[in-house]
């Protein structure tokens, strides 16, 4: 009832190999994220299963049926753009109902359904107004609005968040996640915020040029990344490296700690380094180190700290959460 | 651009025939060849075309040989097409710059009165040319004396002749005239250009302290250089295709002494006929083939040359 | 000098170089409506002068309307004007989006054939378009006139319809497949209602020439029952006339309705040609 | 049902007379047979009546254009032959001559009107300056020369502007004093003179002389200027053709008279262009040629004849049987037939079927010899070259 | 050497009073920043400062010379606009060189500035491009660089890195601080990423409805909000507000916690509350709770803490951190 598979899906752009055969299985009611670079296919993938490109070669199979060459209003999907992608003539209302009216569906079930989503997504007030007239969540919360009076099984999302405001996005992420708890609906969804992938995915799919990195929930991709390109992909700020012999005794290529992970001490500890730059966020201070030894070096600690440019300090790794990588940039377990 | 079919050539998957495409390209290409395309290569096909012993016969190249060949074929031909040229070049020096120009001041941010400005000034481009025509031949016709009676005002009547009549001056009043026509459009396509210029640029110029004058030669100008690109195209095709106004003006024989004829008025006369001439349709289609081959020589130099060179600017 | 002081002669000398300029294009149109309403000695001896009781005269008007069937001329002018802005949006707009919007073989071949139709006029063909409709027996209708019309809107239709159709996000025509809207439910939903400024400019750019047009009304539909305004005015400024009372009024009438559709028009069309295409 | 009849004309300005006389007329004498008189502005006429009738479109009855215009219709099998059509024979063969094969035999044009040149004159303003009605070349500028030294009238009431006013008014209304009439022209188109020869450049150099009595700026003066200059009391005289006169006798607050072109010396032969205008003929594809046929027969009557005649004074009828006129400036002008010898406009017959075209060209160079642009040894050299290039005489 | 007054600058659009009398005083060298809600009149201010905007009442005073009616070029400032506003047609080198040029400054010295500027934001590379031919950062870069070139007294910034992706932010934003450094010019800067304001202001202005509220080190107005506008406008997640008889022995109208100075238990503590939501970033964790005492309340915890929704726990306001708030919602000091 809102399961997915997809069979290694190809796509190429003349000579170009956008999607170098991905294997993807969703089970109904997962909460899937694509992050990724910039160009690296997420969006591409997104719309293959909406079915709004068509794929080289390989399956989309939706529900067990393969779907690969059903158009997309008969893949009972929806899709939440960036861009919105509102009808700029309809009223709220129109907008959420048209889609149910082109089904033929009775005008007193469009009602029912339009003012249960709008109840939902508290689109109540603004029911008569234009695209126009609405706030940039408004109008996002328009767009969800459409894809959920359809019903579908299977929402897509491709970084419905990126055009809010900070303060916007922290709502309408908990929005989302309140409505993928309650729908129960599978959802996919393709951003490259971190916070959003950590915050609502089951399943984090990590991609990089055209294939999948790794696939995991965001614990376990924060905890056992599967090589260097996610290790330094998910977190923010990135994960230290020390490559060679820097490393010291860990009997790898290349370490990884993640700045949350580094102590500092006036006194003592595994690094010496000199402090560059400090940021206060109020609830951490971020410190950008140089260190003769590794190179840059960044510590996050939890609180107000003080450090001055120029001082000397000593950072120390939590051996727990060492990350280390062999010479193909594999993790070591 | 994300077309949901661009893979159609490579997949080897057999996909549906998109119909919709034929429909909705099915109308306007049956339409517009029916009525437009076949009528008019039936035309160009006549300058291959000639009558022989009264009866029409292919004759290859020969009604071009006679066209460029014959001294009096091609003498008319070089007066029209040098006509035509200066009548493109005064449009070019004349229409453009003054609707630059006009564009230019209606742009002039928090600006009252632009709609009524803007209508005012579009009017004429509405207007028949037998209006236009028929207007201005008594404006400047020295027995109604509204131009002399204006000079007259300013104490420039001295300057009043009778500019239509004169073969000097005759070509030069009839373009005016056109300008003043159509002067309607480049202003608002440059208008258009320049309202779309993003008020930061303009913004940051002015801290840059890249004002008046300089912030228009220097900013401006090289933006809206591909609207002005697409004008002075519209303006060639337009102008080599031009006939009406002469023809109401200064009637088919395009007078005083031809000085007004170009290549739209010697078609025009040569392929229906005047007075007691008669219509020559095998050399009027050659007329017609040579025009249009000059038209399409200018389009490709503007398409493959000039625009390539130019960008249409992202802001 | 303060910067109030400045701008304020700025403006200042703005308004009056665009004032000169309105009066240029303005004075001959007002000098042909004044003089409408003068009595012929008047029109004469005082061009400039506007009607005084004296000189008032409604002949021209009187005559204008008491030779030909204006009312006719004028519904016959709005009739093929009306239903050919129409026909050329609407399969101008159709082929326009087959343009813009699907890739297929062909595609910038069959834009190229579509776009030679600006660069030739229309009227070469003549004979041939003309040979045509007597077959069809549609001479001395208003389809005529109508159909071809249509096809020389088109051209320049397609042309700038199909830039204003590639600024129609594809999100916005994406969301709608998948709400389930059928290529055509996109098309007249969607996509027609967001060009509607570009809609206007070529309206404005089809009416000008349609509503002017001499020739093919002369050829194809010179009957009493299917006369247009402009060709019913230019019997009054035949070779051997010189009732100017007549001919002036006849122009002032043939101005009125072109002013009224271009009003209708223009606040889209400024809208159109800023927001892009034509550039 | 009844029969439509649609006619052709470019004669827009008699739409008024074909509905109030012509038709009524027509119509209650031929009950079943509707007629629709359907105009074309005359610069437009040729070309859309070419078209019309190469696509099939054109109406049952034709206006004709003297001369090749018409033939060339009627070679391309566009007109019927009406020779024997009955009421033909109210006609002469000079009177047909416009409208028939170079060899006289077939005829395809119902002859309508012909129209006679000379000048109309302000008979106040002569009053007034106490000039008389000049008969010779001397006189008639002696005159001009006083009106000029007058100062109240233009003299001439003609611009170049239209070229036609040039040529048709200009040097086809006093030509034919110089050229000796229908023996000049005949002898043009017998190749036995050129148009180089003074007979034919003494014309233009009569017209060169014109220049100083036109009105200021008459470069750009059209022939609508010309004659409200003249209708309004500004000028004196007005070269004329007799199709002005209806026009001039509604618009013109004061008496006007009329004069035939001045002789050359006193006691010369008088010559005046008495050209055949219009005619009417059959459509080839008309699909009701007999209600055509009975509507061009009536055309030939004596009956149309009077009517047209009366209702539209200066188009006179070229009917034998003679109609008495009530206008008396058209009295004036058709009672000139007697003592000077009519012919045709020089260049309408055959020596305009080439290119270039004789008529265009006399348009062209007659106002340029009146600008000053080209002399007249220039101008007629030019013509006569252009002639020669296409024009090979029968020898 | 680039100091700036604001005299009650006063804006009206019509009858709307989007600036209602602000007073400023920016030291030589400063590095302020305007942050405030979207529509709160930060653009309109800094643009009345450029003088692109003609102030209603008031004076701007740029080092003690009266500006208010100045043109923008002759203010000595240099303006960064968010949608960068590169000349489209001119090279990068071009867009730099073109006020220089118009000012008639000679070739060389503008070539000199020029090389230095673009040494210093490493845009050497791209010297000859256009602008469309540059990524979003580099074009940033360029229209620093502009700003740059002119050696202007004062810097002005309308949210210059608002149309960057976050990678790209974060980057541009340290390459701003030491811009800053190495310059010493005074900048003027607005935004609302609450990081930004944090990591790089000397001095941040928090505007409201066109009013300032509060004027302060981002530290100050973190630890010492002066009214609750400021204390929920800064910091993120929001800060707690408990309002009313809930407040406790605080004697305050209102209190306020912020999230990372709340510590949870599961045995004891002040508030009991059930676990609403829980979001996983890694480093930390924010836990959603809704306590039956005191409505919604957030905690953030450093690291990873398992809390499931529908748990009882309890909530323990860090009392070093409660701020409190009279019935004015002024702060209690
Ligand atoms: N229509 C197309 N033709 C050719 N190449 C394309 C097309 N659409 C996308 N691409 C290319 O495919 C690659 C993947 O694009 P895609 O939009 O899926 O990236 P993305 O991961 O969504 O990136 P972003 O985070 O920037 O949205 C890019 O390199 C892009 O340039
Ligand atoms: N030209 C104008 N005419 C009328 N009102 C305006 C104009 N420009 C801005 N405003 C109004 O002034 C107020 C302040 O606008 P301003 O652009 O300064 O806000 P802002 O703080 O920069 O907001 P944002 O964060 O969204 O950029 C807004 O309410 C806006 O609607
Ligand atoms: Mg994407
Ligand atoms: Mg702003």
């Amino acid at each position: 009832m809102g399961s997915l598979q997809l069979k290694s899906i190809r796509k190429t752009y003349g000579t170009h190999e956008v999607l170098k055969g991905i294997d993807l299985e969703v089970k109904d009611g997962e909460f899937v994220i694509f992050v990724g670079p910039s160009g690296c296919g997420k969006s591409t993938l997104l719309r293959s299963i909406a079915g709004l490109e068509d794929v080289t070669s390989g399956a989309v199979v939706i529900n067990g049926r393969d779907e690969t060459l059903t158009p997309p209003a008969k893949r009972g999907i929806a899709m939440v753009f960036q861009s919105y992608a509102l009808y700029p003539h309809l009223t709220v209302k129109d907008n959420m109902g048209l889609g149910l009216k082109q089904a033929g569906t009775a005008k007193d079930e469009i009602d029912k359904r339009v003012s249960k989503a709008s109840g939902m997504l508290s689109l109540e007030p603004y029911l008569a107004r234009r695209p126009a007239e609405l706030s940039g969540g408004q109008r996002q919360r328009v767009a969800i609005g459409r894809a959920i009076v359809r019903e579908p099984e299977l929402f897509l999302f491709d970084e419905p968040l990126s055009n809010l405001d900070a303060a916007l996005r922290v709502q309408t992420r908990l929005e989302i996640a309140r409505l993928h708890r309650s729908l129960k609906a599978t959802m996919i969804y393709v951003t490259h915020d971190q916070v959003e992938a950590m915050t609502l995915a089951d399943k984090i799919v990590v991609l990089n040029a055209g294939a999948i990195e790794q696939i995991g929930s965001p614990m376990e991709l924060y905890n056992r990344p599967a090589n260097v390109f996610v290790a330094g992909f998910i977190g923010s700020p990135q994960m230290n490296f020390i490559a060679g012999d820097k490393v010291g005794d860990h009997s790898a290529k290349t370490i990884g700690v993640r700045p949350e992970h580094m102590t500092l001490s006036r006194e003592q500890g595994t690094w010496a380094a000199k402090v560059v730059h400090v940021e206060h966020l109020g609830a951490d201070t971020i410190i950008y180190l140089e260190s003769d030894q590794c190179g840059l070096l960044t510590a996050r600690l939890f609180g107000e700290h003080q450090y001055e440019p120029d001082e000397i300090v000593h950072a120390t790794p939590d051996q727990a959460h060492v990350h280390r990588f062999d010479a193909d940039d594999r993790a070591i377990r | 651009m994300s077309q949901t079919d661009n893979a159609a050539d490579i997949v080897p998957i057999k996909r549906p025939v998109r119909w919709h495409i034929f429909v909705f390209m099915l109308p306007a290409v049956i339409v517009y060849s029916a009525v437009m395309v076949l009528p008019l290569i039936e035309t160009l096909r006549l300058s291959l075309y000639n009558m022989v012993d009264g009866q029409p016969a292919f004759v290859g190249l020969a009604n071009f040989k006679v066209l460029f060949g014959d001294p009096r074929w091609a003498h008319d031909f070089w007066n029209a097409l040098v006509n035509n040229l200066i009548f493109f070049v005064i449009h070019m020096c004349v229409q453009n710059p003054i609707g630059v120009a006009l564009a230019a001041l209606l742009s002039v941010p928090k600006l009252r009165g632009v709609a009524f400005y803007r209508t005012a000034m579009f009017l004429p481009t509405l207007l028949s040319f037998v209006i236009v025509g028929f207007i201005w031949k008594l404006i400047l016709s020295p027995i109604w004396g509204v131009a002399p009676w204006m000079l007259d005002l300013v104490g420039l009547k001295f300057l009043f002749a009778p500019w239509l009549g004169k073969p000097g001056s005759a070509l030069i009043a009839v373009s005016l005239i056109s300008n003043w026509q159509y002067i309607g459009i480049p202003m608002m396509l440059i208008y258009a250009a320049l309202l779309s210029i993003p008020e930061e640029v303009i913004e940051a110029a002015e801290c840059d302290g890249i004002t008046g004058w300089a912030q228009f030669w220097k900013i401006k100008l090289p933006l809206i250089l591909p609207a002005i690109g697409i004008i002075s195209i519209l303006t060639f095709v337009g102008n080599f295709n031009a006939f009406d106004l002469i023809y109401t003006v200064q009637g088919a024989l395009a007078g005083p002494d031809m000085s007004t004829d170009i290549l739209g008025t010697l078609l025009y006369r040569t392929f229906f006929g005047f007075q007691l001439q008669l219509g020559d349709r095998s050399m009027g289609a050659t007329i017609a083939t040579v025009m249009f081959l000059i038209i399409l020589a200018g389009v490709s130099l503007y398409l493959f040359v000039i625009q390539r060179r130019m960008r249409r600017y992202q802001f | 000098m303060s910067k109030a002081r400045t701008s304020l002669i700025r403006t200042g000398l703005v308004h009056l170089a665009l004032s000169a300029y309105t009066l240029v294009a303005l004075f001959p149109v007002f000098l042909t409506i004044v003089n409408s309403f003068k009595d012929r000695a008047s029109i004469f001896r005082e061009p400039l002068m506007i009607p005084t009781p004296s000189t008032f005269s409604l002949v021209g008007y009187q005559t204008v309307l008491g030779q030909g069937d204006f009312a006719t001329y004028f519904q016959n002018s709005f009739i093929v004007t009306i239903v050919a802005i129409l026909l050329v949006l609407l399969f101008g707009a159709m082929a326009a989006f087959a343009l813009s919007e699907y890739r297929f073989r062909g595609n910038t071949l069959l834009g190229l054939y579509m776009a030679i139709g600006i660069m030739i006029p229309i009227r070469l063909g003549t004979v041939a378009i003309l040979q045509g409709m007597v077959a069809a027996g549609l001479v001395n209708t208003l389809t005529a006139l109508v159909l071809v019309y249509t096809a020389q809107g088109i051209p320049l239709a397609i042309f700038i319809l199909s830039e204003f159709m590639r600024t129609v996000s594809d999100d916005l025509k994406n969301a709608g497949r998948i709400d389930g809207l059928s290529e055509y439910a996109i098309f007249f939903r969607l996509v027609l209602p967001l060009v509607r400024p570009a809609m206007a400019t070529v309206a404005v750019f089809t009416m000008i020439p349609i509503w002017n047009d001499l020739w093919f009304p002369l050829i194809l539909a010179p009957a009493e029952a299917t006369k247009t305004v402009t060709l019913g005015s230019q019997i009054f400024i035949g070779q051997f006339v010189t009732n100017w009372n007549a001919v002036l009024a006849a122009l002032s009438l043939a101005i009125l309705p072109i002013l009224v559709l271009y009003v209708i028009f223009s606040r889209q069309l400024i809208r159109g040609i800023t927001s892009g295409a034509v550039k | 049902a009844d029969v439509t009849l649609t006619v052709e004309s470019w004669r827009n300005d008699d739409l008024q007379i074909w509905q109030e006389k012509i038709i009524p007329a027509f119509e209650a004498k031929n009950p079943g047979i509707k007629i629709v008189f359907s105009p074309t502005a005359p610069t437009e006429y040729n070309a859309s009546l070419n078209a019309k009738l190469d696509a099939g479109s054109a109406g049952d009855i034709i206006t004709c254009r003297p001369f090749d215009a018409s033939l060339e219709l009627f070679n391309k099998k566009q007109l019927v032959d009406i020779t024997s059509l009955p009421g033909m024979e109210n006609f002469s063969p000079v009177a047909k001559a416009a409208w028939s094969t170079d060899d006289g035999k077939s005829t395809f044009c119902v002859p309508m009107a012909s129209v006679i040149h000379g000048f109309i004159y302000n008979k106040d303003a002569f009053d007034k300056l106490g000039i008389s009605i000049p008969k010779t070349e001397d006189e008639f500028f002696a005159a001009l020369d006083k009106i000029k030294a007058d100062g109240t009238y233009i003299p001439l009431a003609m611009g170049t502007k239209d070229l036609w006013e040039a040529a048709t008014m200009g040097y086809q209304n006093i030509g034919p004093n110089y050229w000796k009439g229908e023996e000049g022209r005949e002898a043009l188109i017998a190749g036995k003179q050129k148009l180089t020869d003074a007979d034919w450049v003494k014309p233009y150099e009569e017209l060169a002389k014109w220049k100083p009595y036109l009105g200021d700026g008459f470069e750009a003066q059209t022939y609508s200027d010309s004659q409200n200059l003249f209708t309004l009391g500004r000028a004196a005289i007005y070269p004329a053709g007799s199709w002005e006169i209806s026009l001039f006798n509604t618009q013109a607050q004061f008496k006007m008279g009329a004069f035939p072109p001045p002789v050359p010396k006193a006691g010369d032969t008088g010559y005046i262009s008495d050209h055949p205008d219009i005619g009417v003929a059959l459509n080839a594809k008309s699909k009701h040629a007999e209600e055509a046929k009975k509507f061009l027969s009536w055309v030939a009557s004596p009956e149309f004849a009077d009517i047209y005649a009366n209702s539209l004074p200066g188009f006179f009828s070229l009917n034998s049987n003679p109609v008495k006129m009530s206008d008396p400036l058209a009295q004036e002008f058709v009672s000139w037939r007697g003592p000077y010898k009519s012919t045709v406009r020089s260049t309408y017959q055959i020596l305009s079927r080439g290119k270039p075209n004789l008529e265009n060209e006399t348009w062209v160079e007659s106002a340029n010899v009146i600008n000053g642009t080209d002399t007249p040894a220039v101008a007629a050299e030019k013509l006569q070259k252009g002639l020669d290039s296409w024009y090979k005489p029968a020898k």
